[in-house]
């Protein structure tokens, strides 16, 4: 039945605690005061690229268990992802945490099909605490899908920003203050065969597009405070907004929508069309949006994280970009 | 504005440049009359800018500057200039170059006006640069 | 969703390339570059026993040593950035290429890394240079010894 | 003097806005565009038009990367014209390539004494 697509948690399982860290260049964030580690080394101190990220993962991981007031043996299991071949840095991560683990790839969505599968798991309840989120930093990404970081190649308009940062949190049972996962619609592949990698933002908005589109079929009459995409930027924001205002979705969602990765850097022209990553949706969610949910200035949004299934090995061959959205609906009581 | 400034520029520029050859030499031997006829020749040249010359011992070395917007024929220009100043002292052994360096130190030799013996060395010496590969 | 009306949204939305910005700084960029050039195969001309034809050798070496300074230092990016194709057509951008390259891949080591992947970006430009001026020249051989054409 | 510099700016950012174009408007990628230009240089000297390209516009002709496939042909032809067919391949690289071996001496040089950064301004 294709309605299985969409699913509300009987059990409510609550987001008890999150931790965000960031490197230098996240600074310049309006975002800055909800972030808890800001680190000036973009290598946290370690020799590779990619020993910095694992070591960004492990550190924000831990701050979240400890925020929480719990142990890393109280982690029933530890979901995540990131974009780095074969997903080393959260693999190594794992291997410090020493939990249960089980990797995840969504790309840019990672952030939020971990919250997801967290939800299911703890709908069982055969599992206690979760720990889930992803990350994302910006040299070994860039490496990894595009050109050396010293190799001038001019980025067009569309272009967006990797960010080096991660958001994790710790997923429990129902808890009254805390926000919960109220429902949450799993994304399909689309795939508008586009194909520039510059533009990725262009390739996500449809898929974006087609998971609220049916979030919000199957739930008619909520109202939302808004809804906020992971790291569409600029360019795929504005694709979106469109999209949705000739299909007639909802007009009212127009005013509330927000994209995390065109708010990111601020007003920042040389960072183009805005920030993507994995760390982009995740330290956003589960930074500001947590807070503020906690807080109560919020009851209830949408949130949906993008993501973008290319290689740059399917680049190369020729294949266009196919993209997949996940949506979350975070509620406070 | 600024276009106009840059227009006026070249403009100035190759204008300047359409003037006759300007042409300095010197004769070991201190023969004037192959020196004027050498002379005439050059100042005649439509094409080129500059030259340079020394005579010595039976030989003659030239050196041209082909006018900026005529050197894309630069090769064409010095081989037919080579073979007009052939014909012109056939009993001279002729070396023509329109290489800027070439023509720098053999302008040094001229301003100079040394010795027999550095002439003939320092001449030697500017052949060979000019035949090295690129 | 059609992807032929979505490509349609995209193209009207998205926003364009500044193609003739873009044509401005390259043409600035890549026209300071060839200058500095010149003004440096004027200095080895000047300073060392170099005729106009031998000094681009020296030349394009210094313009790559530029390159590898500028690389190093983190500003050949931002120059990119600006001039696009204006300082990626130019040896710098070879260069730059080469070095950025060999820089990144430090961190696998020397051999397999540095030496491994210093020719990833670059190397496609000496293949087909090199493969390109077998042919041409193979060509003109074969048809000098036919006698349709001279040297 | 001045004038040559002029010459080889004009040349060098035509050359450039070429290869802009191809980016931009073809949506070629870098590598692709690098490698259809030195293609393009090799060509060029095949039917013999690079060398008084160069003569005309010094370092505006031997700065952009055009000028590897010239001077790869250029030494192809020489040793060609010497020795015959075999030549072709052993002429390769007899004139060049400062560029190549200047990239690959400094390209090394720079592993040893640089970090790349990712920061942007």
């Amino acid at each position: 039945m294709k309605n299985a697509r969409t699913y509300q948690f009987a059990s409510k399982p609550s987001i008890v605690s999150t931790a965000v860290a960031v490197g230098p260049l996240e600074k310049q964030s309006p975002f800055l005061p909800h972030f808890d580690l800001v680190y000036d080394d973009e290598r946290f101190g370690q020799e590779t690229n990619e020993k910095g990220h694992a070591y960004l993962i492990e550190e924000t991981c831990k701050l979240a268990i400890m925020k929480g007031g719990f142990q890393t043996t109280d982690i029933d299991l530890f979901l995540a992802g990131d974009l780095v071949n074969q997903m080393t840095p959260t693999n190594f991560a794992a291997r410090e945490l020493a939990t249960p683990f089980m990797g995840m790839f969504s790309a840019c969505a990672t952030s939020i099909s971990t919250l997801i599968t967290a939800s299911f798991f703890l709908e069982t309840n055969h599992m206690e605490r979760i720990l889930f989120g992803s990350a994302s930093q910006h040299n070994a990404i860039e490496r990894q899908f595009r050109y050396p970081i010293e190799y001038g190649a001019q980025k067009p308009p569309t272009g967006q920003w990797t960010v080096t940062g991660g958001g994790f949190g710790v997923l429990s049972h129902y808890q009254s203050d805390k926000p919960y996962v109220h429902s949450a619609t799993i994304g399909q592949v689309v795939d508008c065969e586009l194909k520039d990698p510059l533009d990725m933002g262009s390739a996500m908005a449809a898929a974006a597009f087609d998971t609220i589109q049916f979030h919000l079929s199957q739930n008619k009459g909520t109202s939302y405070d808004f809804v906020m995409t992971g790291d569409l930027g600029k360019t795929g924001s504005a694709i979106l907004k469109e999209l949705i205002r000739t299909s007639g979705v909802s007009s009212y969602f127009v005013d509330q929508y927000r994209d995390a990765g065109a708010e990111f850097y601020g007003n920042n022209d040389k960072l183009l069309s805005g920030a993507s990553g994995a760390g982009c949706s995740a330290t956003v969610y589960y930074g500001p949006i947590y807070a503020e949910l906690l807080k109560k200035q919020w009851k209830k949004v949408l949130l949906v994280a993008t993501g973008a299934l290319l290689s740059p090995l399917s680049f190369q061959q020729g294949e266009s970009i196919p993209c997949i959205a996940h949506a979350v609906e975070l509620s406070m009581d | 504005m600024k276009k106009l400034w840059f227009i006026s520029c070249v403009l100035l520029l190759v204008g300047g440049c359409s003037e006759r050859p300007q042409v300095t030499s010197y004769h070991v031997e201190d023969n004037q009359q192959e020196l004027e006829k050498l002379e005439e020749f050059i100042a005649d040249q439509e094409k080129i800018s500059e030259g340079s010359a020394v005579f010595f011992d039976h030989e003659l070395v030239v050196t041209i500057q082909v006018k900026p917007l005529s050197k894309f024929s630069k090769e064409k220009i010095t081989k037919s200039f080579e073979k007009e100043v052939k014909s012109l002292f056939p009993d001279h052994k002729v070396f023509v170059s329109s290489d800027l360096k070439i023509s720098w130190e053999l302008k040094k030799i001229i301003e100079e006006q040394p010795e027999k013996d550095k002439v003939k060395k320092d001449l030697d010496k500017l052949q060979a640069l000019s035949k090295e590969a690129t | 969703m059609d992807a032929k009306t979505y490509q349609q949204t995209v193209d009207q939305l998205a926003p364009k390339r500044p193609v003739l910005k873009n044509c401005l700084t390259a043409f600035l960029t890549g026209g300071i570059i060839c200058g500095i050039g010149q003004i440096i195969s004027f200095m080895y001309m000047y300073f060392f026993p170099f005729t106009e034809r031998t000094s681009s050798n020296p030349t394009v070496a210094t313009m790559v040593f530029i390159a590898m300074v500028l690389t190093g230092l983190g500003i050949y990016k931002k120059i990119g950035q600006f001039g696009g194709a204006g300082s990626a057509v130019p040896v710098t951008g070879f260069g730059n290429a080469v070095v950025s390259a060999a820089i990144e891949h430090k961190s696998e080591g020397f051999i397999l890394g540095v030496g491994g992947n210093i020719f990833k970006l670059a190397g496609s430009v000496i293949v087909y240079g090199v493969f390109s001026a077998f042919v041409v020249a193979l060509i003109k051989t074969i048809l000098v010894q036919v006698g349709v054409i001279n040297w | 003097m001045i004038f040559s510099i002029i010459i080889a700016f004009v040349v060098g950012g035509l050359i450039c806005v070429v290869g802009q174009l191809l980016f931009d408007v073809a949506k070629l990628t870098p590598a692709h565009t690098l490698s259809l230009l030195v293609v393009i240089g090799s060509v060029l000297d095949g039917l013999g038009l690079y060398e008084p390209f160069i003569d005309f516009a010094g370092a505006g002709a031997t700065i952009p990367i055009m000028s590897f496939g010239n001077s790869l042909t250029h030494g192809a032809l020489a040793e060609a014209e010497k020795h015959g067919l075999i030549g072709v391949l052993t002429g390769m690289f007899e004139v060049t390539s400062s560029g190549i071996s200047a990239a690959i001496v400094f390209g090394v040089i720079a592993a040893l004494i640089f970090k790349s950064k990712g920061k942007v301004s």
